[in-house]
């Protein structure tokens, strides 16, 4: 009974995690981006939803819509605010872009955290949930939600994953992440692929956040912890390598799961942070990447 | 040049060295307030305080001086909280502050406190080492008050009502301990440790949280498996998240203890009514008249911000009338004549009789709790409401449970 | 003074080097030649240590050196001038020079007058003495060449590599480069030139070694070398065949493409200058030029891949301004050298790609009919591109390319480290392209006599300028002996 | 003879009309000015220590917060167990030493790799750091801080001058070190290591050099900090927020010049505190003024002044 309940719960975690590192990846992966207002646009999807069902009265599907509405805006706003306009500076160096970029979605992300908290304070908000209730499978009593985050990370997932290999377009992106100049060669116009991959990692982590907004509830505080763990997945799954970042977020998600249950829920994060850095040590490139 | 904004701190800075400062009688007495704006405890703190030096200063305010409230965002950093403080006294000359509801915040002042010879009380802070420094190095220290309940005496006023409510009230036999891995719980659990057993509840476990814990099934599953009557809490940094889990994972056993951000007015929506039937202990709460001047205070403040007061509220409230009270009686707002007016308060505010532990005391300046004194409240959310349980001549209601909870 | 041995480098499953050997004596400058990717850059970085060697000797003074770090190598008395280094900005030439003099120890806190001295001894020897203070951002691109020339000679190094010592320079620049590298064999160290092919550094060196995909093919003196028959294979293939065309080409009309004096800088250095050139509806043009004579830059400054003066000119209207991308919507499709290839996906992925603005039965007639094309394709539909054997992946990148329906085909160096076997298979498919279509295209290669059995017309590029310009059998007579 | 060459350089005379302006403060600023300096002082030692990792080094350091933590805690937990038997001198020093040890430890895993990579490793050393803190609360507080008993001085213009001049000395010495032989040869290192190493330098033990010094200084103000503050919490030592912090005044001041760190530093706390009176939107705005610095001038706030002059 132990043993399902960790594999349950770790299922939940690993799925939600998932789902946030696989938008993060992706743009890494085509755009050569680490965005580190991540958190931030998650945390305020989730915070949109939680006003427009608190505040606004909306139900908790047209709440969710909402809320992955603002998330959206937010990333393409990321895009064009921070991202583009470093990229195509001349005064930028080429080897300094990087830092660059990550110090400019830095600030950003600092600064939608703050308006957040401005707006609406720095309380954990929790998104109405949209399923409700238990399941009691094999004696273990799970909230019927935790079921619904699950299946719900795996349709964005497996809608990615059919965009990407099954349409012309996704595999116009997939093509641009393996090859920008050959995608270049044939007559696609790579801004509109970078525009593209924000706008699905928008949706993605939009959901991703208020999916964790109904099954935890997030407050600005969140921000800087959700960025830190995305990047944690995605550099121990191996930069731009999505299925990589998929295995590597359950990976997480049982170990912090199995040490809550066998050790000491206060300890919950240390084994991953420790299995980071050992992979750092022996394996740089991640546990999945290629060099 | 001027754009340098060093040059712009200098200038002023020295304009502000060139005015005089010697205290007029007329001069207003100054309290600085130190408080976190975005956190709904540390919001209410601000419009409390200012609410209350309005009231003094419509009344004449103290020996013909009025209050002036001055007010700093400190973005809940102590850091920040360090350099508000020192504007706050060798700027804006306040005479005394009131800071803060986070313990680090309030540790990271106590030095300064004593540097710059301010008195200063927090509305909010548990933490029982805040007072222990004071106890440690007195003279050093002695400018620092305590104007919250500490941990360990949360921890007394939780038995107390678990006591009536549980033990007497509901036949509960035994409790797990359940609260998050923090400083300032390790002298509560300390506290419940010792006095859970006396009113007859056994612990059955310990369970500490990292506060950064993304999924609560793994703690609640195993609270469940010990089948304990009652969770007695620990939870202030992390509210939100173990009770809408609570909830979702429908746990059926109920939650009692501290439990701060379920004080908060909004909490209901915060949580999506998740914290329905969670109980959680406090110093004050809606509707409960726990002095004459309770509701006053809270038709006031609601008439005019608009919203309810969070517990900081009424204890900042509470705090300016305490320091007006002791300018007054000292008759002079020099620091150390401060202290020694403050140390003999005895008065009655929104949450109870106040008055601070003598010297002497391991918690000197912290306030005197039990009968006669502060003796809190134990409410509960019902229907979107928080409604008071305990004790039984304040109560406005009974305490009654969601249908997935089960109580003998 | 330096020896390899059975040197092999393997990245991955691709094989760099094999068994590759030679020697350098003090004194003596030896040539290490080969086209792109035919692994002499390689075996340079495995002597220096940058690189470590899978298997085989380097030894240095009887010592081998093989697998230690380049810091401990270069300790030992071997030095490398970088083509592209990346040198500090911010810091005068003189500081860029005195770094290479500070002792790698952690004690020098303190710049000493002797390596003043001994930066400025050697600025005058290269002929920087006039610009000492300024920074590197200012110099013209022979004096950054020059910059680091000296940090190696600061090294005292008994061995210098020299990696492509005369790419971008004028001639006489030239010149007074040779004059600076013929020092250091005076002095009696060895010199060990890296570059693209013999002619550049012929009257320099004493003995060449050419290497053709990671093997060693010839070794001997300059004028041995050039005249060995499998080194003419690679750079020429072989022998001059003038192969009759069928169809006869539109001689007249206005052209289709029009580059009117483009010139394309890369940072300082001069890749293309003033170069004019044209091709007409239904032409079969080929520009000829070794590796680094300036094709994939005017090709690429003609996609818009990079910045570039000068006009190009698409069916009569300027193409400034456009996007790559809208360029190749636009008909010029560039198949290029690296063929970039979406290595990860199928075949059938990557020509579908490429047929991505097709309607779904235009693309799949067109998809049969590169199939018939290169039938090779068919067997491989589902095979990733990544695993394709060298051949097959140029002709994918062909085939992808005209996927993309081109009325022009601008191809550059398809026969880049392919096996002569296969060169064949690749001639045959773009005759019966020609014959099935009334396709233009533009390509650039470096073996001649793939070429010019397809040619309408031949421009011959050199050092960034055209050199010759005429019909395919006027070639041999005016153009051959001067190409090599 | 033409002055000196580093007396021309832009960063020196900056460096100096600072230092003049710093040694001028005391006379007219109040208590509250020299303390808000006191902080931008230690922040700016911070801020100069990472710009020699990152600026001349190459290595972008998301976890400064890991070395100031070091020694700001060991330093702190040291007076608190043994005051008043150890001088607090010899805890500053045990604070630095803590941190170069600490950063030894963590640039052995961390050299062998690079860009985000490199920038993961220092950050997983901050989250540990600060799990730590939480684990041991016994020894350390916990999160809600440390409270030691002896501080350095309670007179404000004391504490803005040991601040004052730690920071110049520091400066100086950072500054000198950037401009020195190794300094050299620890830009090239940075810029192309490649080259370096084929220049016969052993970039890994240059790049270990500048993490141990980045180390050393950071450590030691974190230290010195401490018994300033009175108190060692995360929110002030350890927290990312505060990395952040330092990292965006180090790009804000201008990368690669160790000056231009100092001044971003000491223009942040400036800046914040002078937006103080519009309360919660404080930290928005100065986040906001740092993005438009970084998105429209690019050499930071020091090539802004230079900007001018440039034209060579």
């Amino acid at each position: 009974m132990l043993a399902w309940q960790i594999l349950i719960d770790g299922f939940a975690i690993g799925s939600l995690y998932a789902l946030g590192a696989t938008g993060f990846t992706l743009i890494f992966g085509v755009s050569g981006v680490l965005n580190l207002s991540h958190g931030a646009i998650m945390v305020a999807a989730a915070v949109a939803a939680w006003a427009l069902a608190g505040l606004a009265g909306a139900g908790p599907w047209a709440a969710a819509l909402g809320g992955i509405a603002i998330g959206v805006a937010l990333a393409t706003l990321t895009y064009f605010v921070t991202v583009r306009p470093i990229q195509r500076s001349p005064r930028v160096a080429e080897a300094e872009k990087e830092i660059f970029i990550l110090t400019a979605t830095l600030l950003w992300g600092i600064i939608i955290s703050e308006a957040i908290a401005y707006l609406f304070t720095n309380n954990a908000k929790t998104v109405l949930p949209i399923v409700e209730g238990v399941v009691g499978w094999f004696g273990v009593r799970t909230p019927a939600n935790e079921y619904f985050t699950a299946a719900v990370c795996w349709i964005a997932i497996g809608l990615l994953w059919l965009l990407v290999n099954r349409t012309r377009h996704g595999k116009a992106l997939l093509a641009a992440s393996m090859n920008p100049r050959g995608v270049t060669l044939l007559g696609i116009e790579l801004s509109r692929i970078h525009l593209a991959v924000w706008l699905i990692y928008g949706v993605l982590a939009s959901v991703a956040g208020i999916l964790l907004g109904m099954f935890l509830g997030v407050s600005s505080y969140s921000v800087g912890p959700l960025t830190a763990s995305a990047f944690s997945i995605v550099v121990l799954g191996g930069l731009g390598s999505v299925s990589g970042s998929l295995i590597a977020a359950y990976v997480v998600g049982y170990l912090e799961t199995a040490t809550a249950y066998l050790i000491s829920p206060a300890y919950r994060t240390i084994p991953a942070l420790l299995l980071l850095v050992v992979v750092m040590y022996l394996r740089p490139q991640g546990l999945f990447g290629r060099r | 040049m001027l754009r340098h904004p060093l040059p712009t701190l200098l200038t002023s800075a020295c304009l502000a060295a060139l005015l005089p400062h010697a205290a007029l009688a007329a001069d207003p007495i100054k309290i600085g307030v130190i408080a976190e704006a975005q956190a709904v405890a540390g919001s209410s703190i601000a419009p409390a305080a200012q609410l209350a030096a309005d009231e003094i200063n419509a009344k004449g305010g103290v020996n013909g001086r009025k209050i002036e409230v001055v007010v700093y965002d400190n973005h809940s950093s102590a850091a920040e909280s360090v350099r508000a403080f020192q504007r706050a006294v060798n700027e804006d000359k306040v005479n005394a502050v009131i800071a803060s509801y986070i313990s680090e915040v309030v540790l990271a002042l106590e030095p300064w406190a004593a540097r710059l010879k301010t008195v200063m009380i927090t509305p909010g802070a548990a933490s029982d080492v805040i007072t222990q420094n004071i106890a440690k190095d007195y003279e050093h220290n002695k400018y620092t008050f305590h104007g919250y309940l500490t941990s360990s005496a949360l921890a007394g006023l939780v038995c107390d009502a678990g006591k009536d409510l549980l033990v007497d009230g509901s036949k509960m036999k035994s409790a797990v301990i359940v609260s998050e891995d923090a400083a300032w719980t390790t002298p509560l659990d300390a506290g419940y440790e010792q006095c859970l057993p006396k009113i007859g509840l056994k612990v059955l476990d310990h369970i500490r949280f990292s506060p950064d814990t993304t999924d609560f099934t793994p703690i609640f599953n195993k609270i469940e498996g010990e089948k304990p009557d009652v969770m007695i809490t620990g939870i202030s940094h992390v509210g939100t998240q173990p009770t809408v889990q609570w909830k979702s994972q429908q746990v059926p056993i109920a939650m009692f203890g501290i439990s701060s951000q379920a004080t908060n007015s909004t909490f209901w929506k915060d949580t999506n009514g998740a914290t329905d039937g969670v109980l959680y202990q406090a110093v004050s709460g809606p509707g409960v008249a726990v002095t004459a001047k309770t509701l006053p205070f809270v038709d006031a403040f609601q008439k005019k911000y608009g919203n309810l007061p969070s517990y900081a509220g009424y204890t900042a409230y509470d705090d300016v009338y305490i320091i007006a009270d002791a300018a007054r009686r000292a008759g002079s707002t020099d620091s150390d004549k401060l202290v020694e007016a403050m140390e003999k308060t005895d008065y009655v505010g929104t949450i109870g009789r106040v008055a601070f532990k003598p010297k002497g005391d391991p918690n000197v300046h912290g306030l005197k709790t039990g009968n006669g004194y502060i003796t809190g409240l134990m409410l509960q959310w019902q229907d979107g409401k928080q409604v008071n349980v305990w004790p039984k001549n304040l109560a406005s209601g009974k305490m009654k449970f969601p249908a997935f909870i089960k109580v003998q | 003074m330096l020896e390899v041995e059975q040197l092999t480098k393997r990245f991955g499953g691709l094989v760099a080097v094999k068994n590759l050997g030679f020697s350098v004596r003090g004194g003596e400058i030896l040539g290490l030649i080969g086209p792109n990717g035919s692994g002499k850059s390689t075996a340079m970085r495995c002597v220096m240590g940058v690189d470590a060697p899978t298997a085989g000797a380097v030894r240095f003074e009887g010592r081998d050196i093989a697998g230690l770090p380049s810091h401990k190598v270069s300790r030992l008395g071997v030095g490398l001038v970088f083509q592209h280094s990346r040198p500090l900005n911010r810091q005068t030439v003189l500081e860029n020079i005195k770094v290479a003099l500070i002792p790698d120890r952690l004690g020098m806190l303190l710049h000493s007058a002797e390596i003043d001295d001994r930066a400025r001894a050697i600025a005058e020897r290269v002929g920087l003495g006039a610009v000492l203070d300024r920074k590197p951002p200012t110099l013209a691109f022979a004096d950054l060449r020059r910059m680091e020339l000296a940090k190696a000679i600061a090294q005292h190094p008994k061995l210098v590599l020299v990696d492509e010592p005369f790419a971008g320079l004028t001639a006489t620049e030239v010149a007074a480069f040779s004059e600076l590298i013929a020092e250091f064999r005076a002095e009696g160290r060895a010199v060990l030139l890296v570059d693209h092919n013999v002619k550049s550094v012929a009257a320099l060196v004493d003995r060449a070694v050419a290497m053709y995909l990671g093997e060693k093919i010839a070794e001997g003196t300059a004028a041995e070398v050039m005249r060995d028959e499998t080194v003419r294979r690679v750079y020429l293939g072989g022998a001059l065949v003038r192969a009759a065309r069928d169809a006869a080409p539109a001689a007249h009309g206005a052209p289709l493409l029009e580059v009117r004096d483009v010139e394309v800088r890369y940072g300082k250095a001069l890749a293309v200058q003033g170069v004019s050139l044209h091709v007409r509806e239904g032409e079969f043009v080929a520009l000829v030029g070794l590796n680094g004579a300036g094709k994939t830059t005017l090709f690429n400054a003609i996609s818009g891949l990079v910045r570039h003066n000068g006009e190009v000119r698409w069916a009569g209207a300027p193409l400034e301004g456009l996007t790559p991308a809208a360029i190749a919507r636009g008909g010029i499709v560039q198949c290029p050298e690296t063929r970039e290839l979406f290595g990860d996906m199928t075949v059938r992925e990557n020509l579908e790609l490429g047929g991505h603005r097709l309607e779904p039965t235009a693309l799949a007639e067109r998809l049969d009919w590169l199939f018939d094309l290169f039938p090779i394709l068919r067997e491989r539909t589902g095979q990733v591109a990544r695993t394709l054997s060298g051949g097959e992946q140029q002709m994918l990148a062909i085939a992808r390319a005209l996927m993309m329906e081109p009325r022009l085909l601008i191809l550059d160096e398809p026969t880049l480290g392919l096996a002569p076997v296969i060169l064949e298979t690749l001639s045959n498919a773009l005759h019966r392209l020609r014959g099935s279509t009334r396709l233009t295209v533009l390509l650039g290669e470096q073996n001649v006599t793939f070429a010019l059995p397809h040619a309408d017309r031949l421009y011959v590029i050199d050092h960034g300028r055209l050199a010759w310009e005429g019909e395919p059998d006027r070639f041999e007579t005016e153009a051959a002996d001067a190409y090599l | 003879m033409a002055p000196p060459s580093w007396l021309r350089s832009r960063p020196v005379v900056a460096g100096l009309v600072i230092l003049a302006l710093g040694a001028c403060v005391p006379l007219v600023g109040s208590g509250y000015v020299l303390g808000l300096l006191t902080v931008a002082f230690y922040t700016a030692v911070f801020a100069m220590a990472w710009d020699l990792l990152f600026g001349f080094a190459g290595e972008v350091n998301f976890g400064p917060t890991f070395l100031i933590g070091l020694g700001a805690y060991t330093a702190g937990i040291l007076d608190a167990r043994l005051a008043p038997n150890v001088s607090l001198w010899l805890c500053v020093l045990a604070g630095a030493a803590a941190a170069v040890i600490g950063g030894v430890v963590l640039a052995l895993p961390a050299l062998r790799v690079r860009g985000p990579y490199f920038g993961l490793t220092t950050l997983v050393a901050v989250l540990m750091l600060q799990n730590m803190v939480v684990v041991f609360a016994d020894l350390t507080g916990g999160e809600i801080g440390l409270s030691v008993p002896d501080v350095m001085s309670v007179s404000a213009t004391a504490n803005y001058w040991i601040a004052f001049g730690f920071m110049a000395v520091s400066g100086a010495i950072l500054y000198g070190l950037s401009r020195s032989p190794i300094g050299l040869v620890l830009q090239a290192s940075g810029q192309d290591p490649v080259q370096a190493g084929a220049l016969g330098f052993n970039v890994t033990k240059h790049k270990l050099f500048a993490f141990v010094v980045s180390a050393f200084f950071s450590g030691l103000a974190g230290a010195l900090m401490v018994f300033y503050m009175g108190t060692a919490s995360v929110g002030t030592f350890v927290d990312i927020s505060v990395g952040v912090q330092i990292i965006v005044a180090a790009v804000l001041g201008g990368r690669r010049t160790v000056i231009g760190a100092a001044i971003g530093a000491v223009f942040l706390i400036a800046m914040g505190e002078a937006l103080r009176p519009l309360g919660e939107l404080a930290t928005l705005i100065v986040s906001l003024l740092a993005l438009l610095v970084v998105l429209f001038f690019p050499d930071g706030i020091l090539g802004m002044l230079q900007g001018r002059s440039r034209r060579d």
